[in-house]
């Protein structure tokens, strides 16, 4: 029998001991070369931390490969971030090197501290998801393919922070990213009225809208969707698969940039929609790749020392940005929502 | 009512600020219904309530407002102001005066009216305070001969008014006055038959100033800018430097840091295209520093008060307008004729434009006026991803399976 | 007859001939003492408009008195502003003075130009409307005593902008002042069942409520109140005198700092409740005057130069300002209405 | 299937970051599911549409979530992965992980699954991609055998994460790694059996960088601060000045302007009481300056992403909290109970508390779990003068007509 309710493994268990001896008084941290942290303890310990991109959706064999390379440096010890990287943790100064040699050796990506692009949060997509409107792990290897050099080198004016969500539940948070792709289903569910009909609760799923543009047709024993009152956000789909949510043709991505979450300088702010759609040109999204290098690339010649993408765009006003990014504006990209009333242009100050 | 005893009013004519209890008991002196006034008053102010009614409408032939209707809730007690109407008229431009206009304004309102104005009432309007039904008509009538007419009350365009522009302030963009006079002719029938969901204002402001509070107080603000760089006269800035810390006073204050003074040379520059005009640097050094050449103004939508959605500040719909009396202010007559075209379709009873553009969305209003979307009228574009998505724009921008555009 | 849409008089009569002249054209202005302004055209022509504060509600005796002052000072020319203050505009400097002297002999008040507070804009009150929750001109009439000192002279930080409106109708617009003093309802209508039935329309007197608040009672002929849901707006009193809005006990004034409606350095701002309620202690509410005053002296002891008192409180923080104001903070200074969220504190920066 | 061709997937193989269609094909080796979750991607990419179904609840004996059902729309055509459920595991705090553990993972997986992860999921947990419905208790009571528990799914606690805090970071204000295992344990009856009206997540970061991005992310964001001033050592700063313009990277950064750098003496000073913890100058340099002594937390409220009411972040509703593993987190876990038990009550079906609060508004929040209303918990007070008013509130400060206080 299963024992109910026992938590997690205990993390005291996984702490390498130069970690439980220096548990809380870390004193500073240095970063001596992309992807290598210097932790340095009161103590005056140093713990190295090699920071190593993954795909995130991992084998066990992988897993057993990174084992074999943990046990071999460092002593078995390993984690993984909030970005899902993993991280090598050395406690023996003298194994770095080697440590950096064999991952070299293994292609292993090093990277992602500091001034750098690091791994994308990101979702499910095709591979397991049901309301998805674009693949999660292949967009995200097309961008980080494109992105390699600033993965790692550090010379990014500050961090980017980028996050994918397959669909408007957003599981990748991408709502306060740098750089945000957002998987969007562009046109209504369509009514496959003979799987309602074979068991779907109507109320149910009348309920599941949050626009309230699905209403219950008594007579067809299905229901409508008043389409000018959809917004495409698949709840519907997720309540029963008889609305089906995916269009091949029109589904795709938007981009959306500016946001943060750390309350550095700036407090924490949401991404903002800039390209409303992007097709999903599968297998590597080439437009995608492109206008978010284009984005990059102009932060990278513009910005100040430091300046996070939002905090550059914010300075220099949204409606230059769209100028120098030579991006279309049209009416998509106005709020027409709830809190919309903020995001309006109160005020005579702006620039042409 | 004989009492004419008011102690507590009376504490109102103490201190150094101008009394409108003085004011009362002056016109109390010819006026029955300014006495009895000051009884209903001092009453208020010993039950520290109101004791007045709305009530049935009341107004002249051919107009549907400008007259605000108003009762006292004791007629017996106070038959004098039983009927206690305030009567709006027109203000001229800039509310520039000669006497011989004000004294015809006094003459006529001692013959039928209580002798008590507000010069002038927060929409901009001469307000008579106080007359009987049965004056209203001879009120107008006079007036009409003596060259007034009435302001806008009801569901209608209220009347416009402007800051002093041209006509004293160098910082002018357009001309103002011309521009609410003309405009305010143009749409005499908007303002004088109530047919809109609610009431409409617009307030005229030469420059970002905005003195006329237009973004706060009016449902259009005509905000007078420029297109071009502002300009600097360098020898006016030397003389500025001898008496005021310009890296302090103005360069580190313009909110886009786009000043930049050089202390050796003495000399200011800008980065024109980084400037918002928000006149700062402008008020600070007048003699130095004037708006750009290319003048015209910014419109925005959708300004009011609290109720009931919430306040709203208006916000910019068109960046850059030229306003010039030579054309006859055409291209803003016709913007707000498919204005509130559009808000008359689409608005509820008693929903001013701006609470109709949030309901409905921005994109709704632009398409229905017609007018193109620009980034200038956000702050920033949305954070939420719910674009809606109509055919042609599908049309233009989805991919075949073979990943041809359509 | 009358002739029907003639229009305003036209402002061409109305401008002296220096203005006539200097159209268009003015080149500078200075302020060479509190409540005179020297406006100079390219032309080299000056024009002096001296400023003198009113109590707006004023008596045709008053008006009369003006225009003698004009005739003799000013060649018959003189406006207002748009805060309710007349200026004699003087194009003969000689005569400045003896104006000035002939004001001072009248006892009337100069001031209100540059960093000084000027008339306050405002509304009808117990004078002539029917939903006031306190006076307007007694209110206005205690304050501008109480910073008279102030008026007269140009020693604030900045402009200091007031506004008061008697209900929430806000007809002084006074939700983007420096100070707004706001008379408010705190009750929900008593229903005068009786004047109902005489012949109100209950439909509209329903419709005429923005929270819904108001509901039919068929059996009684009359309607209810779901006091939970009112928030004291008096839309319905305006529709039926029926409707008691008023309430001596409980009416009164709430406080709400620092907006504003010029561009100038920071885009417009609404004003911001910090003090629910004072009560309408007439005639001369010491308790308005005092909350004002220690307002206005805490901005004066701490602003920076130039600064209006909402671009003071913005820099220091609103949990400052209440802290240094002595003013207790409730819930009630909480938004929770349609865009409440705006105003959450979402960001881990704050003062203690 | 037989099918093994997958042009479109292989072209994902190129570039120099880690491929997943890489890590798929090494599963497929061993895992005929792994296998055809291949065809049915590449039919995906193919296609441009998903082929998984939402459908039957599947789970374990004892708990109400941690497995999400999936199902391929053609059962048929792919038996292998009809059935191609995700198993959600706790993770250790901080992701800390031995080899030994991990390969104790990777064993049981082997045997039952696909032998395909998520290290980790997006909320945090160890993701096993694609089992079986039979396979589902087996692997649950072997990971529990080996110490591993379920996560959460459904509408109750999700599973908790932290940053690394202490383990390795400078700037940790409370022990993130034992606040997160401690409180993960104290409530496993809220995460492993649904009962709330939606979802709630809690996320731990040590300091204002939020590694978490726990105010974006989580219904509840744990964020590590200081209640004193924080820490200069001022011979680091002179190291420091040697290498960086403390001026222009540190100084005029800083968001309250409240640190001065004099050039002569080399030295910092901060004006403590201005100084709003935001991270930015500790951030620049760690080895001179560090938090104050008085460590604890801020806890913010109602994170989510977009749907329905958009995207909330997460806001301050206690400034300061003391988060000591000696007194066992109780005023957090204290505090917690109450929100969720007014969130309970209040909230609708499919409503995240922040929708919940925003809806309901703060005061009956605040009332509600018993927190008194403080300035931090708002950027700024109310812009609308819509009160109200309740009986004992105006018994306090009410006016009799005499002037006496009621
Ligand atoms: C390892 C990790 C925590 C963990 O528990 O896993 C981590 C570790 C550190 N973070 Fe972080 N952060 C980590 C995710 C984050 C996140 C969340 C995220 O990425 O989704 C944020 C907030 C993102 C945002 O603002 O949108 C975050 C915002 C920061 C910041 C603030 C940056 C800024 O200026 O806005 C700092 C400070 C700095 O780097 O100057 C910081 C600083 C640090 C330091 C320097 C802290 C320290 O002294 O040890 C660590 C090394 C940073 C580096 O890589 O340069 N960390 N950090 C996470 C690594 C993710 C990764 O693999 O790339
Ligand atoms: C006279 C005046 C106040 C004053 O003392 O100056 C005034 C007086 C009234 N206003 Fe007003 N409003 C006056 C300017 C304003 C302004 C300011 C402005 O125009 O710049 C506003 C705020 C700006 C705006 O329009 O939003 C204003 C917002 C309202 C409202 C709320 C409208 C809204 O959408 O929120 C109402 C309510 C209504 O329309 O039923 C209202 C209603 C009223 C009524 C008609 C209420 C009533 O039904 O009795 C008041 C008549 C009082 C009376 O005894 O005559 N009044 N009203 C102002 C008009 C004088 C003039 O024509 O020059
Ligand atoms: C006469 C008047 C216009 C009119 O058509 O009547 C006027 C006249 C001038 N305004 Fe104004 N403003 C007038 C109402 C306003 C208003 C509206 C209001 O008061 O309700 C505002 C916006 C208020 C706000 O922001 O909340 C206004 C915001 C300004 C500003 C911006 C101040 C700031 O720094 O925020 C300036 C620039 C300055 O003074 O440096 C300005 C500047 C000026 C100048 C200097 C313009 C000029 O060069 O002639 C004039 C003399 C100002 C002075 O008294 O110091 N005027 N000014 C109004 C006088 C009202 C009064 O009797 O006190
Ligand atoms: C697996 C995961 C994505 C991933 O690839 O990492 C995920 C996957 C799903 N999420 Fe999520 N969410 C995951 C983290 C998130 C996050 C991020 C976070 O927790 O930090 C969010 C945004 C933050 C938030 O909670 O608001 C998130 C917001 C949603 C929502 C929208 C909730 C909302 O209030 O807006 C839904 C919709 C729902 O609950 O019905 C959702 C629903 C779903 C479902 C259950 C949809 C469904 O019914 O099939 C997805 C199951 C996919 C699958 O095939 O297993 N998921 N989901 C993440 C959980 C892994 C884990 O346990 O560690
Ligand atoms: S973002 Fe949408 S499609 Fe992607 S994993 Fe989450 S719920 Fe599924
Ligand atoms: S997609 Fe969303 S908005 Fe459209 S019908 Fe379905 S639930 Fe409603
Ligand atoms: S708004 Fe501008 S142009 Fe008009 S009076 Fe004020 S400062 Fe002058
Ligand atoms: S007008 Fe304003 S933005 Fe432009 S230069 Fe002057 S201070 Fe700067
Ligand atoms: S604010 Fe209210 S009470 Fe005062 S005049 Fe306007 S409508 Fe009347
Ligand atoms: S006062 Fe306002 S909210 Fe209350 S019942 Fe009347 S109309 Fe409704
Ligand atoms: S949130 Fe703070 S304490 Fe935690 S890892 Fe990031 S910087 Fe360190
Ligand atoms: S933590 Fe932030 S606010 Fe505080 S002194 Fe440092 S930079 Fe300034």
């Amino acid at each position: 029998m299963a024992i109910l309710d026992q938590g997690p493994p205990h993390y005291k268990k996984m702490l390498p001991p130069i970690v439980e001896e220096n548990y809380g008084k870390w004193k500073y941290h240095e970063i001596p070369r992309p992807g290598v942290l210097k932790h340095v303890g009161e103590s005056g310990a140093a713990l190295y931390s090699v920071r190593v991109g993954t795909p995130r959706l991992v084998s066990i064999d992988f897993i057993r490969d990174v084992c074999v390379i943990a046990d071999e440096y460092c002593d078995g010890y390993l984690r993984w971030t909030t970005r899902n990287n993993i991280e090598f943790l050395v406690s023996d100064e003298a194994k770095l090197n080697p440590l950096l040699e064999k991952l070299e050796a293994e292609g292993l990506s090093v990277g992602g501290t500091g001034r750098s692009v690091s791994n994308i949060v990101h979702t499910q997509g095709w591979v397991h998801c049901h309301t998805p409107a674009t693949d999660a792990s292949g967009v995200v290897k097309a961008v980080m393919d494109d992105l390699y050099e600033y993965f790692n080198t550090m010379k990014l004016p500050a961090k980017l922070k980028m996050g994918l969500a397959c669909c408007l539940n957003m599981c990748g948070a991408a709502h306060c990213s740098d750089i945000a792709i957002v998987g969007v289903h562009r046109t209504p569910p369509r009514i496959n009225h003979e799987v309602i009909r074979k068991g779907t609760e109507i109320p149910s799923l009348v309920a599941s809208c949050p626009t309230g543009a699905i209403r219950p047709d008594p007579k067809n024993k299905s229901v409508i969707v008043n389409e000018d009152k959809c917004m495409y956000c698949g709840n519907c789909y997720t309540m029963s698969p008889a609305m089906e949510i995916y269009d091949p043709k029109n589904d795709g991505i938007a981009i959306l940039i500016g946001g943060k979450t750390s309350n550095a300088r700036t407090s924490p702010s949401f991404s903002r929609m800039v390209i409303p759609f992007l097709p999903n040109t599968a297998p590597r999204w080439p437009e995608t790749t492109e206008a978010i290098r284009k984005i990059v690339e102009l932060w990278i010649a513009n910005a100040n020392d430091g300046e996070r993408v939002g905090e550059w765009v914010e300075r220099i006003g949204w409606e230059r940005f769209f100028t120098m990014a030579e991006l279309p504006f049209s009416d998509m990209l106005i709020d027409d929502y709830i809190f919309s009333r903020e995001t309006f242009r109160t005020s005579a100050q702006f620039k042409y | 009512m004989t009492e004419k005893n008011t102690p507590l009013l009376d504490e109102l004519e103490k201190g150094k600020w101008p009394s409108f209890v003085t004011e009362i008991k002056r016109a109390a002196v010819k006026s029955e219904a300014a006495g009895e006034l000051l009884q209903v008053l001092e009453r208020s102010y010993k039950e520290r309530r109101g004791h007045w009614k709305h009530g049935g409408i009341v107004g002249v032939r051919g107009y549907g407002g400008g007259v605000i209707g108003r009762y006292v809730d004791e007629p017996q007690t106070y038959p004098n102001v039983a009927e206690f109407h305030t009567v709006r008229l027109l203000q001229p431009s800039g509310w520039f005066y000669n006497t011989k206009t004000l004294r015809t304004v006094c003459d006529i309102w001692e013959k039928y009216g209580s002798g008590l104005t507000n010069m002038h009432g927060s929409t901009g309007d001469i307000i008579l305070l106080g007359c009987k039904t049965e004056h209203i008509q001879p009120i107008f009538d006079e007036f009409s001969e003596a060259g007034f007419d009435l302001g806008g009350s009801g569901s209608c365009l209220r009347t416009p008014n402007c800051c002093v522009g041209p006509g004293r302030c160098e910082h002018a963009c357009y001309d103002t006055l011309e521009a609410c006079y003309n405009i305010t002719n143009e749409f005499m029938d908007e303002l004088h038959r109530p047919m809109w969901p609610y009431k409409s204002k617009i307030k005229f402001s030469g420059c970002a100033n905005d003195c006329t509070s237009s973004i706060a107080r009016s449902d259009c603000s005509v905000i007078g800018t420029w297109r071009d760089t502002l300009r600097i006269d360098q020898d006016a800035v030397k003389e500025y430097a001898a008496k005021i810390d310009i890296k302090a006073a103005v360069c580190d204050k313009c909110p886009t840091s786009c000043l930049t003074f050089n202390a050796e040379t003495q000399e200011l520059s800008v980065k024109g295209e980084d400037c918002t005009r928000c006149m700062h640097c402008i008020n600070v050094m007048p003699k130095a520093i004037q708006p750009g050449k290319e003048k015209g103004a910014t419109i925005l939508i959708g300004g009011k008060s609290t109720i009931v959605q919430s306040a709203f500040m208006s916000w910019v719909i068109i960046p850059f307008m030229k306003m010039e009396a030579e054309d006859d202010f055409a291209e803003f007559k016709d913007l707000m004729r498919r204005i509130w075209e559009w808000w008359d379709e689409h608005g509820k009873s008693r929903e001013r434009i701006g609470e109709t553009i949030y309901r409905l969305g921005m994109t709704k209003f632009l398409n229905g006026i017609d007018v193109p979307p620009v980034p200038q009228m956000v702050f920033r574009p949305r954070a939420n991803p719910y674009v809606f998505w109509n055919q042609d724009d599908l049309d233009r921008s989805g991919t075949a399976l073979d990943g041809s555009k359509l």
